[in-house]
């Protein structure tokens, strides 16, 4: 099969966002409330977590699993330092935004996932239910690292020390994800059942109009950006593609079927935008929202969407068959 | 008319995430109560923003009512979150009735 | 069948209220928006009433039907009078607070009901359409007697008893579980065929969600409340044991089916947290919300949802039997 | 067939919108967030944009389609004047009122159309897609000529042209249906099919809530007028009768099928109330609401739902006969 | 500079149920308006709330400017209710243009 | 205490559609930020709004601190609107912390 059995430029997901990126281009007043918005994204990590939950009480717990999970963790810690080191030598970026900037891209970003999974599967590419739980445990550790990275030297205020783990290990996209996850394996594909209407039949076209708003969000952000300079622009598209590579690389290598590697691909590509902005609000309010957030959302999340799904798509299957 | 008694009234404007330690440091200085308004978009010398709540870093404008002296202590207590959190802090002198409240 | 047959801790329903519970317990920052929440709960009123609605016009009404009514009417009225003796002599409550609480006991909890329709159904007990009519009647008697004990003596305030009947007896909830029970039985089964994919197959997932949110709302209350002591935790959890079975007996005894005097036993237990509480505000600001928010809300709901519609299930189950 | 084939008042839609009208009249608290509401006014345009984009899909393009978005356009800037004359010498309103309320009847309202889709559809009346093209077209060209009029003689401040114009051609509603029809083109039916259970079996359950909440809303500003007299009344009533069957007349002549020459009567009927006020708050803001939104959304929008809709269906009917 | 006049700033912090109490009460006093804000959340001697909406038992901001006169018919006509409903009433002078209209 | 300085507070309300231009006019003022806060229902010589989202007839209230000097050029780039779209403008003396940023 050749890329353009992806056809992403066809599917409607791909096509609502591509019409928020236009709409606010051209300074349309378009806009979701932000109510809804919220909504759509809690309805979204419930919906993924229940399925991957599910997925993974049909086919149980082995070591390709505990594989993953290390990989996953493994990755989104070391990430990091490597973005670091290229946001402070190439980008010239000062160690507090170096350190926020990292840990947005060794985290990971829901909707690019789940985009993905619509995208990979549309084309065949069936990821495993149990990369719901990477996808989980991936979020945290990067934050961790990319605070450790930031106050390298400069003390933290320890009377927040605790308030920032528990933002951390219990904020609400991991708790919601790993929560929904509990229950699809808890409740199985009976009890999915009852509820498959709305989580399943439903998810798509919420997707849809959640990749709306995303690229009205995405594209207004871009406009009104004056932080950003083109090293950083750069960074935000190189980092998803060598990031993507190095994760389909280590699926393949630790056995990872072809669609499910590709899934590890795009989590270490994408960037968070979504629980890391927020921990980094707290954790390191120096650092300027204006080059982290317009990083991850308005440059490598439309990449990814656009771009970066199918070419790990491509590159995993091209792996396998070599 | 009813007797009114004079109390500060201090409005911080701060990120969502930090509410809680706005209105910790309130609670610390021992002041009755707060209240918190939401906000929908701002702009400042860090540019403009606007629907960020799925991101979570929208803002919230947070009230209290208080004596003067409690005021001092909050203002102290947040001095200095002030400028490294970016806070945005405004105080006046308002007319309360029920005065012994605060 | 035994108790087991219910198995209401593998129902997606039960695990998203725990996921809320638990999440609120670890103080995560997990909330859902304030907007879709009310959204939910209207919309959860909307498709009760519709189905109950639709269900009648299938059955007709027959003595039975008003049977239910009249029995829902006297015990929603008459429970306050109960739960006000042992609030000011058991738990010393003063007058008013009294009376504000044994409002919320002798009032229902739509959602309560609307769970145990789908627990109850799940172990094969189908409760009758029309108890939908019972749940809009049973809402604001319990309202006009608590405000007698609690007003017993002093005078209420002239100017507003006008506004207090309107907003007891046209109470958003009341309006829209009648209104929709109404159209159900004008539209009929072919009429609701339309809107089916909305009310019906989107029901259960919609409840999940909004159990999570209560969860997480009833979780918090509890950690915050001040006001509440042993006695009242204790009557919290007394009243709805002793409504409920009241409720079942009274079912049995007016010969609903097995399935129906069990849905009753849970009106009768169930204490309202969504019209009385507004009304209390507008009727009897002096009482203290939380006392009576609180025990509704987080001790009563809680225990409804996870012990007594089970209990109350098998109760039904049991009287019939024998 | 005869008009009791629509029996539009059995059908929930219909229902909905007048437990709206009867529960604000009855001054209950019954209200539907405004994010909520402004939701589903955002889902529905989505859908209805994407239904008419698959159907031309699969249709093609041909002559009826170029006469019909013709006609659209020459209606919309048409009706205006001849609104405009009416409320000038018969209702005696200002030049500035005159014109913006002459601006709405020239424009549409989406969910008149939407409803009009249903209750025809139910008759055996299906609209043919591309109408909804026909429906964006004819958004704004009644604001300019509305504008025109309003502005004969006085001067606009330049400063704000250039908004004004972007704020109406390129204003929410109609980015929305023009941005969803073509990603319907261009998806086709197989991409529809991915998001079908969200924008199709949703569809009629949210038209029903959407029509409780405007139900409540017009009936609640009916009551709050103070600006309305009943020569405006009887234009809010007059203009719908006349201009949709100068719709249907003209439907008719340019070879428009029966159901496709009732949907343009109903655009011409049907007066906006969501694009044009916020249009004229921008552009005419010495214009008052109280006149305007009253007559287009409290009379007119009602009428049409209630009579209008029934009426256009049978009226072309008769006409294809004859 | 464009001329301003003096006049009254009064906020009412009330519970939502009974928003409609106090904007009647403004009404009664002759102010030609007032505007009703949300609030999110809040917390006093009565404990804490937040998200309370759809149990009804949420709070409201209603602000109203006037003259001084009719401010303190207002302040009057509210005092039975300040306590016994638990409102938060504060007031100030602030400068309006077009002061005809208060 | 830390030191304060007094600065004006200016809050505009405004029909949502029209936020923009008074943000234009702040922002032509040199005032260095603006926050825009929702706003629910009202009451006025027009009649009464409430829940106008969905027609885009609703109201916002922005809120700008600024220098004596930047708001009396505000007020007066705002005077003509201030009568033809029906703004609502109050204005009144604040004591705010890191003064020099106004
Ligand atoms: N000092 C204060 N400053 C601002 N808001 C307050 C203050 N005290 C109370 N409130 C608000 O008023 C509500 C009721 O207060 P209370 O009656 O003291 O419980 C609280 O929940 C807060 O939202
Ligand atoms: N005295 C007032 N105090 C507070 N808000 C007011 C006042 N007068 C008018 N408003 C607000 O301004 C809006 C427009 O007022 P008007 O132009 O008088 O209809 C009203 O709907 C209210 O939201
Ligand atoms: N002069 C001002 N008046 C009102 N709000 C302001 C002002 N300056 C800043 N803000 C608000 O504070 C936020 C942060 O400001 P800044 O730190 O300057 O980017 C802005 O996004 C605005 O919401
Ligand atoms: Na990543
Ligand atoms: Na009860
Ligand atoms: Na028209």
């Amino acid at each position: 099969m050749e890329v353009s059995a992806f056809a992403p430029f066809a599917s409607p997901v791909i096509l609502f966002f591509l019409l928020g990126l236009l709409a606010s281009a051209l300074r349309s007043d378009l806009a979701i409330p932000e109510a809804i918005a919220k909504g759509m994204s809690l309805y979204l990590m419930a919906a993924i977590g229940l399925k991957g939950g599910v997925a993974v009480a049909k086919s149980g717990v082995n070591a390709e699993v505990a594989a993953a999970l290390l990989a996953g963790l493994v990755l989104s810690f070391t990430i990091p330092f490597l973005a670091y080191a290229l946001l402070r030598s190439f980008a010239r970026l000062d160690q507090v935004n170096a350190g926020a900037v990292a840990a947005h891209y060794g985290s990971v970003s829901v909707v690019t996932f789940v985009t993905a999974n619509e995208l990979l599967g549309a084309s065949g590419l069936v990821v495993a239910g149990f990369m719901v739980a990477v996808l989980a445990v991936m979020e945290t550790p990067a934050i961790l690292s990319g605070l450790m990275l930031a106050r390298r030297g400069g003390g933290s205020d320890g009377q927040s020390k605790s308030e920032l783990l528990r933002e951390v290990f219990l904020n609400a996209s991991v708790v919601l994800l790993l929560g929904s996850f509990a229950i699809g394996v808890i409740a199985g594909p009976k009890g999915y059942a009852e509820v498959q209407p709305l989580f399943d039949s439903g998810f798509k076209g919420v997707l849809c109009l959640f990749l709306l708003d995303m690229g009205l969000i995405a594209a207004r952000r871009l406009i009104d950006a004056r932080a950003l300079n083109m090293r950083l622009v750069f960074l935000a598209i190189a980092f998803p593609l060598f990031n993507g590579t190095l994760g389909v690389l280590v699926g393949n290598l630790i056995g990872l079927d072809v669609a499910t590697a590709a899934g590890l691909g795009v989590l270490c590509a994408s960037a968070s935008y979504i629980a890391v902005p927020a921990a980094m609000r707290l954790a390191l309010p120096q650092a300027d929202p204006g080059i982290y957030l317009t990083m991850s959302l308005s440059i490598t999340f439309p990449f990814n969407i656009l771009v970066g799904i199918s070419l790990f798509g491509e590159l995993s299957r091209w792996l396998s068959a070599s | 008319m009813i007797e009114t008694v004079i109390r500060k009234r201090i409005e911080i404007l701060v990120d969502s995430p930090l509410v809680r330690r706005v209105t910790d440091a309130i609670d610390k200085a021992q002041i009755t109560g707060w209240t918190v308004l939401p906000v929908t978009s701002g702009s400042g010398r860090d540019g403009r923003w606007r629907e960020e709540r799925v991101m979570g870093t929208d803002k919230s404008l947070v009230l209290t009512i208080s004596s003067v002296e409690k005021a001092e202590v909050l203002v102290d207590t947040l001095a200095p979150m002030l400028t490294s959190h970016g806070l945005l802090l405004t105080m006046w002198d308002v007319e309360v009735i029920r005065g012994e409240r605060f």
